[in-house]
């Protein structure tokens, strides 16, 4: 069985190129692969291309807004621009009224369902999301049985940063509770799959074929979060 | 008159809650809509979703006691109930899209008689924040909005045609204010609950759109 | 909580009407609802839709073509209208040739693509399969970056019969092996699902939010196959 | 000529399994091409799909030891492996759909020059059989077809153009039949090894399309 198992974050996200479209999970904070992100943002790839329920939080701990201020993203693919109070603003917020960093606003439903179009061979899908509003103009609309529908693209990354509960070595992934998120589309959605993993990883077979969130084929590196890691 | 005693953030979810029904799968937005989790009828058998792939989950968890992998749409820690299940989120949102959700809570900058909505986007302010509420307002059964009555500047926010840009066209159907409850017909507000203390001209005064007043008008119902 | 333990398979099927569509899941024999096929075969309900991934077996046991043989399908929609082996003329086969029983022969991922696409709200989408052969013959194609797709529909059942390994009180269901196969798209796609359970019923509660495949949302009535039942 | 011995059935099963390369993800149609998943080379690493939704599966379980609820794509029961997993239906077909299958191996009626072949329906039937080999063979990264070399009736299988309806146009990469093993290329089909006793003119006797010779054409390989 190829080796999947990395010895650090450092050694996992070495390499990934500048211009590269990484997939961050994450919604409140819970399934957000913190380690992975600290360890990018040391490697210091530029002009990325972020794709994320977020733009970055406001508080100490790293999270994509770490990569924003480092002036490391050229551009965010998310379900939220603004902070999510107007008082507060964070470096996104700062940097994309200055027009020094792009956006593209997706509502959330349509952003798991492009990602999840991209890993399943779906060309395109018509939702009726977002129909009506100022996020459907110029884009190609249908009515479908009497409802008027939107097409929407799959949304496809080079990598993508994974926060799970448990792995095995074969790279089969367990989520626990909400952290499940936006992790099991994104490993799909990328070509390239690291996985920062809250547990040992243990032999492949241990983990119940009924209940693996992502099977391994889908994963290629994986490191388990060390005791001084990133745990919140 | 601005003196007046207006109607407490938490009565006014409470008077949404109060139109859930048995067997509901109730959505809840972010922020106040929070609040009607608070307040569930305990007769009633209503089903909780949240965005972020969350089935049946209880109340918010005592400090201390918090999950850390267990948050809803607000990312607040809440807390397991039997019968809860997980899925991710293209799953999640196909419940959503589904049309699974009765009802979706959400709050909103302005409410127009036609039932569009505007809660994602201040023009003066470059992007927005859309999260779920685009799928949410498109998708479920039902969309009820909890907001104040007015700006804080004092500016209306129920009005004949929305000025913000849209979460979705016409499909607004209840609104809890700090005013009174608003159905929306296709004849435009209705008036159905004044807060106490309030008239309906006094209630007119305070809004752009034209409302309707029925003859059936009652004082708005606190919760039991 | 509502209660959707039903005593007998029988009960379970009462009341459904001529004329629907019902999904019956199954892959090999695996995962096949054959105690509510049983049922509706006792119950009689005619001019059916069945969806199904092909239009029944040529063994001794019940499975769709009992229904076919009864007369109480109006038209198959499968991936297998054929036999699996030429020699074997199955009771579908029979009435297909006598144009006695319609069908409609679909891509099996395209099948499951259908069924999940009713589920998630999804009005249509792009699919590369079947893209150059008979069965993409007068539907709407689409380049989508350099490959041409074809648009496929959304399949919606009004029943579907599903064979679970557990359940609980609110209809959450656990599957075991490849018992999974259709019931899961199958129970999303459907207005009402059916269940026959292989194990007791369990009380909400004690199966592991983590490891659902179907949320007791989509289940509206539960059946324990009874020791008497059918099994295999 | 029709005497000579030609290749077994499972020897032309090894050759086309003897192709596959670590890590690849394989996916073994009904019929004739279970018989590879008997061949693994023992050095190599090759992940088992089955498109009804098991990932990683072993050999076909011993009689008497099959397990009711694992089955693979032509009904039969194989094993668990260490590192199995479990997938619905349309997660399945988007391992499938998604470019994760390195290698489909299918049975086929027909194959032509072009890399069309058709494997799922006979004209002077009604109906057919798809099950999945539509979307494995429009989108599994190669497709590998093992067939007899020619009809019952003794007709030719290798055409310049298919007569029966297609499964997928321009997809096959590598042919094994009971006469040799032939590659598709843009030229055609190109005897890559004859069996052993035949020689190319006597294979070319009985294959419709026009055969490419290599200078380096070789006898054909067999299991070590």
């Amino acid at each position: 069985m190829k080796n999947k198992i990395f010895n650090s974050f450092d050694e996992a996200v070495a390499g990934l190129p500048d211009g590269s479209t990484v997939m961050f999970p994450g919604f409140g904070g819970v399934g957000l692969p913190r380690n992975l992100i600290a360890a990018l943002h040391r490697q210091g790839a530029k002009n990325l291309t972020g794709v994320s329920n977020n733009a970055g939080a406001l508080d100490d701990k790293v999270d994509v807004g770490t990569l924003v201020e480092a002036g490391q993203m050229k551009k965010m693919i998310c379900a939220f621009t603004a902070a999510t109070h107007p008082s507060r603003v964070t470096p996104f917020v700062e940097m994309y009224n200055k027009d020094e960093i792009d956006a593209e606003l997706v509502p959330q439903g349509t952003l798991a369902e492009r990602m999840r179009a991209a890993g399943a061979g779906i060309g395109g899908f018509y939702t009726p999301s977002s129909v009506g509003t100022e996020l459907a103009e110029g884009k190609e609309h249908r009515e479908i049985n009497g409802r008027m529908h939107v097409l929407e693209h799959p949304l496809f990354g080079d990598y993508a940063f994974i926060r799970a509960w448990k792995a095995d070595t074969f790279g089969n992934l367990q989520f626990r509770l909400t952290q499940r998120n936006f992790n099991v589309v994104m490993a799909m959605a990328a070509t390239v799959t690291i996985v920062e993993v809250e547990n040992e990883i243990v032999e492949a077979g241990e983990l119940d074929p009924d209940h693996i969130h992502v099977p391994g084929i889908y994963v290629d590196r994986i490191v388990t979060i060390p005791p001084d890691g990133i745990w919140y | 008159m601005a003196e007046k005693p207006k109607l407490e953030r938490q009565a006014m979810c409470d008077r949404l809650a109060m139109e859930f029904q048995d067997e509901w799968i109730v959505n809840l937005g972010v922020g106040m809509p929070t609040l009607c989790s608070n307040y569930v009828d305990p007769s009633r058998d209503i089903i909780t979703h949240s965005e972020n792939g969350v089935i049946g989950y209880g109340p918010l968890a005592e400090e201390g006691k918090e999950d850390g992998h267990l948050v809803n749409a607000g990312g607040q820690f809440v807390t397991a109930q039997p019968g809860m299940s997980i899925l991710h989120h293209a799953d999640s949102f196909a419940v959503i899209r589904g049309g699974m959700v009765d009802v979706t809570v959400m709050g909103a900058y302005e409410v127009a008689e036609n039932g569009d909505f505007a809660n994602w986007r201040i023009p003066s302010r470059k992007g927005g924040g859309i999260g779920g509420a685009m799928d949410l307002a498109a998708c479920a059964k039902r969309v009820f909005i909890a907001m104040e009555h007015n700006t804080r500047e004092g500016g209306p926010k129920l009005l004949s045609r929305c000025t913000l840009p849209i979460t979705a066209p016409g499909v607004v159907k209840l609104l809890a204010t700090d005013l009174g409850l608003f159905e929306i017909t296709p004849e435009g507000f209705v008036l159905r609950e004044h807060a106490p203390g309030w008239n309906p001209e006094e209630i007119q005064e305070l809004t752009d759109a034209k409302l309707i007043i029925p003859p059936d008008l009652k004082e708005f119902r606190f919760r039991a």
